[in-house]
């Protein structure tokens, strides 16, 4: 399980982070929903140690530690991708920095390929495929780091409706046969709602919690069910509060 | 607005014409700046000669960029791993671009004898230093984005150094190494004054101490056509390298 | 201000310049109508190459490398002399058993000047009976490859200065002088200017080598009252080397201001003969006849 | 993983310790190499001296400097806007960069008589020739994404180069200026060998012949210093303009 | 009107467009929506003459033109803001490329700022802000070209709900009060529909038009209109297949 407690945060004169508490349960499915620009991506920063001199504690697993730097796979809002390795061998790249056995890791690349619809663009250079290829294979690096915890930040926002949904369900899996506790932003509320064991609803800059749904429903949902579109508008409701306060 | 590759040969013709007419309306007399007509033909005409000593001037300066290489990429790398260790060396690196060579020739001769190695020791202090200074910049100003990436892959120093820093800094590493080709030529005939009895520089010497100078300029010829030759290459090797621009 | 003549010295200045220092210092130059400059080169033949061009009006310059830069067709004719006899020598450590130039017979000998002191040694060698020998270029590391025994010899060393530096350092040195040896003698620092020049300023040049004459003939007379004049003149200048090195070069200053043809043809030839210059030289046509 | 900056102090001290006992050790005459204890008594017992002449040095380097900025920085745009011009111009830069010293003096005189100008002149030949390489390399290291989204502004190729790219090779151009100001101590000792009276470099060459090794070396710490600020002054200069990294 | 006739583009063996045909009424809102990697990138690219080597023709105004470049704004899936300016300046750059005044462009930054939730950072380095923040800067420098033709490569995938409302809200303004001609590329169904006077339904590579659906229904729309709920699940449903087969 991973507590969040007390952290705060602030650049210059600009508070960003006022004072917050997150739970997220082991092996489940966290979703943060928030304003644009209200902390969100700080936040992840402030987790895997990548903004430094935070205030406030982090527990995982009950230890309180550091940082996640260690335990976290983490896939940042930019793609950075590495302009100068195909396709593939970004997505080799945390296994090579392992250490680790590469004809697994290549096999277990080349089967995510295949699902996140990339195959045959293996040797391709990120800057020769479209933006929602280069998400799909930043996505595909993330999930080849093996480690108990991810981390994602808006995975899915440069993709179509469709690969879009085939990708969630793919989250789904992740969480579900290995056992991930995954922690995910993310803008499309519809989006939240399929998958969130616990949806967070961020406030505006400086960010708090503003409420926390949990949904006991099993997956996989369905868009259309009318609970989850009530939701849907309570949600879009609490925000456009928020926004025009 | 692209401009028709005869701009090329307009401009080398016209700078060629300029100074061959400044030789010939201005007194100038061919002791001091021989006309580039009279440069070709010695240049040509004395070809066996200045073939051979150019071998010889060859080898010292493509053993001189294989030395300085060697150090160039040790040292940067080595000072971009340690701040303090950059401090340190930097007075050091400069310090060794202030020493004329008549200082250490005795020095250089003593150590590395009358031979080549005296002559590619000269060169490569000239070499390394650009083709240093550049790498390093060039691995500092790699993108935090990609750092904190390979900090949360947990990357070892070395292979951070292999699969990021070192392509990031190509281009850099190009642009030095392109400064240090070029002066590699002066290089190897600066070691050549420090005593020799064959080579360009040495040719240049006895031919200007018999006031030869129309051989003089042609030895110069030959350096240069030396140094594009090996800044083509350079160039060759770049649009090979960095086949992701 | 009299007539303006730029002069271009061989070297920076030094003792072997002191006559000029001398004259400057008494007023002679101005007392002739001169104004005379001072200038130092970057290197040896600048002063031959600028003379030709007509930049400059007079050069210090070397007897041998004025002929060689006769001989490639430079207009330059040598107008006086400064030192008359030859300063370069064969300079080695005084305790290496050296004794007579066939001692150096199998050993490696440095040589300064690529172009002209390694054709020299190699005269001096064939004359000398030193059959086997490894030439070496230590270009400006005299003292230093003497020194660190890196050559046993060194073709180019000044009798009258490299003796004194190195002895400074607690060095001793002997050395073979190459006119005792079969070499032609010649005069090692010469004044050089150009037929341009001496078509326009015939009257001053000969004034000039009249002032210098003059001012050898002083500095010989009293030696302590010029090295003065040329430390007022040269402030910075090393006293302890220099005066060391002025009383070896005193002797060698020029009797006089006539430059033998004869001399000077024997030299020429000898340069033919060993390759220094291409073709034949008639000495007339590097000396200037005073008016 | 960080080093103490103890390790600054360590190495400096460690080479100097190293020259000081080789210069014991061994029976290496002191004009030969001096040891550095030596060289820093004269380098402050005969200060005025030396002082007096790096001030001419010191000038002659500023405006070397600034002679070598105002041309690589013409050069290198030249040659950028047009590919056919640097095509014609490179082989004279490198070219440049192969004539030495000995071979213009006399030229240089002419030209620029015996005053400054003429060393001067000498030291921006060297300075300028990295500068104008990184320079344009920068240039040409530009992301295509941005030239395009120029293109579509219409941006004249004077508002491209000063508002994409100039701040874009800014990087570049620094780690250029530093390998020129580097090379700018040598670049006007070479330039005082053109007849000069006065100045570091006409003192090392008298010290030379006069064999005061000594202070031909306290004269090359008195430059390297000189060097060292130069490069520290650029360093300043880099951190202010070069912001956004 | 834009009219694209017989658009064809392949890059090395990989067909991206094959012949494709459209029409975008002048001053109308055109949305395309797709697959990703479908190509649609690379037909803004194309019609702004950024991929080089079109085959097909384009007609602006009953005029066949070359390209776009001059007449149309574009704004990139990359935010492509300039790193070293601030987001005021970055959207200053169109008015700054045409010389414009700057006091009525500033003026018009200023508004838009306010509009877009920017105020307050104007001074702010892009690094320095959200990705959302990055993308609605980015929008507001392509609303300051001053163009007839806007083009926009999902120009709102990083925004939550509520701002995204908004922005749709304030483009419809531009094209109603500014009678823009829009062509926007989105992932999101029920924005297209919100917007569009004409939705284009994209297939997989190779690109062709699948279908064309004008909307007549009046602006604003409601998303929960019965009408359009019906149209998105029909739209989801002609994507789904065409992802399945
Ligand atoms: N390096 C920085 N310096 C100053 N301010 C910063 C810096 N990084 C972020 N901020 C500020 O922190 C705030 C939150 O940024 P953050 O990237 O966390 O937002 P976000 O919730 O991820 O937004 P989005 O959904 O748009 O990505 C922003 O107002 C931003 O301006
Ligand atoms: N420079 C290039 N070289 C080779 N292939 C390219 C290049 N640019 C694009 N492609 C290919 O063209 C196809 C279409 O790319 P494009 O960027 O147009 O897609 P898109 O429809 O914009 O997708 P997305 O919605 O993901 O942004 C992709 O399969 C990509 O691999
Ligand atoms: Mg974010
Ligand atoms: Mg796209």
């Amino acid at each position: 399980m991973l507590e969040i407690i007390g952290i705060r945060h602030g650049f210059r004169d600009l508070a960003v982070i006022g004072r917050m508490d997150l739970r997220a349960a082991g092996g489940g499915f966290t979703v943060l929903i928030g304003p644009s620009g209200c902390g969100k991506t700080t936040l992840f920063n402030i987790l895997t140690g990548v903004v430094p001199g935070q205030r406030g504690r982090i527990v995982w697993q009950g230890r309180q530690v550091e940082h996640l730097e260690q335990t976290a796979a983490y896939m940042q809002q930019k793609d950075l991708l590495l302009p100068w390795c195909s396709l593939l061998e970004n997505a080799l790249l945390p296994a090579r920095m392992d250490g680790r056995n590469l004809e697994e890791a290549r096999r277990q690349a080349g089967e995510l390929f295949i699902r996140l619809g990339l195959e045959g663009f293996e040797d391709y250079l990120p800057a020769e495929v479209s933006g929602g290829m280069r998400q799909r294979c930043a996505l595909v690096r993330t999930l080849m780091f093996q480690r108990p915890l991810v981390l994602l930040d808006e995975p899915l926002s440069a993709l179509d409706a469709i690969t879009r949904r085939s990708l969630q369900s793919m989250l789904l899996l992740l969480q579900q046969d290995f056992a991930k506790t995954i922690v995910m932003i993310t803008h499309d509320v519809e989006e939240a709602l399929l998958l969130a064991d616990r949806l967070v609803i961020l406030s505006r800059r400086p960010m708090r919690v503003m409420e926390t749904i949990d949904l006991d429903s099993p997956k996989p949902r369905r868009a259309s069910d009318p609970e989850l579109l009530r939701l849907r508008e309570r949600i879009l409701d609490v925000l456009q509060q928020e926004l025009v306060l | 607005m692209k401009a028709a590759p005869g701009i090329a040969l307009a401009v080398a013709f016209s700078i060629l014409a300029a100074w061959e007419a400044s030789c010939r309306l201005i007194p100038l007399p061919d002791f001091i700046l021989p006309p580039p007509s009279a440069i070709a033909v010695t240049a040509v005409a004395r070809a066996p000669l200045l073939a051979a000593n150019a071998m010889v001037t060859g080898l010292e300066i493509v053993a001189g960029i294989g030395l300085a290489l060697a150090v160039a990429v040790a040292l940067a790398t080595a000072m971009f791993a340690s701040r303090p260790l950059e401090r340190a060396l930097a007075p050091f690196l400069i310090a060794s671009q202030a020493v004329p060579v008549f200082a250490i020739a005795p020095l250089l001769v003593i150590w590395f004898g009358y031979g080549p190695a005296s002559k590619v020791v000269m060169a490569a202090v000239i070499i390394f230093f650009p083709i240093t200074v550049s790498l390093l910049e060039g691995f500092k100003s790699c993108d935090p984005g990609y750092r904190i990436l390979f900090r949360l892959m947990g990357a070892s120093f070395g292979r951070r150094l292999r699969y990021l820093y070192w392509p990031w800094a190509l281009p850099y590493f190009f642009a030095g190494l392109k400064v240090g080709v070029s002066v590699a030529t002066i290089g190897a005939v600066i070691g050549e004054w420090v005593g020799s009895q064959a080579g360009l520089g040495y040719l240049m010497i006895q031919a200007n101490a018999r006031l030869q100078v129309d051989l003089v300029f042609a030895a110069i010829v030959w350096l240069s056509l030396m140094g594009v030759g090996l800044w083509a290459l350079v160039g060759l090797l770049e649009r090979r390298w960095v086949y992701w621009k | 201000a009299g007539r303006h003549l730029s002069l271009m010295l061989d070297w920076f200045p030094n003792v072997d310049h002191l006559p000029l220092y001398l004259a400057r210092d008494q007023g002679m130059f101005r007392a002739a109508g001169l104004d005379v400059e001072i200038l130092s080169p970057s290197e040896t033949t600048d002063g031959l190459k600028l003379v030709a061009a007509g930049k400059v009006d007079l050069a210090v310059s070397y007897q041998p490398q004025t002929i060689m830069a006769a001989a490639r067709g430079l207009k330059v004719r040598a107008v006086g002399r400064l030192v008359g006899h030859p300063l370069t020598t064969i300079l080695f450590l005084r305790d290496k058993g050296i004794e007579k130039p066939s001692d150096l017979d199998g050993k490696r000998i440095g040589y300064t000047v690529a172009g002209l002191m390694d054709v020299l040694l190699d005269a001096f060698a064939k004359l000398n009976g030193i059959c086997r020998y490894r030439p070496v270029n230590v270009g400006f590391a005299i003292a230093q490859s003497l020194a660190a025994g890196k050559v046993d010899a060194v073709m180019g060393g000044f009798k009258t200065y490299e003796t004194v530096t190195m002895a400074a350092k607690g060095i001793q040195t002997s050395y073979f002088e190459l006119e005792k040896h079969g070499i032609p003698d010649y005069d090692e620092l010469v004044f050089v200017s150009s037929d341009r020049v001496l078509a326009q300023k015939a009257g001053a040049v000969a004034n000039f080598v009249k002032v210098v004459e003059q001012a050898i003939g002083k500095v010989k007379a009293d030696p302590d009252r010029a090295l003065a004049a040329y430390f007022r003149q040269l402030p910075d200048a090393d006293r302890r080397i220099e005066t060391a090195a002025f009383r070896l070069t005193l002797p060698y200053f020029a009797e006089n201001q006539v430059l033998e043809n004869d001399r000077w043809q024997r030299f020429a030839d000898f340069a033919r003969a060993n390759g220094l210059i291409d073709a034949g030289l008639p000495a007339s046509r590097v000396i200037w006849q005073r008016p």
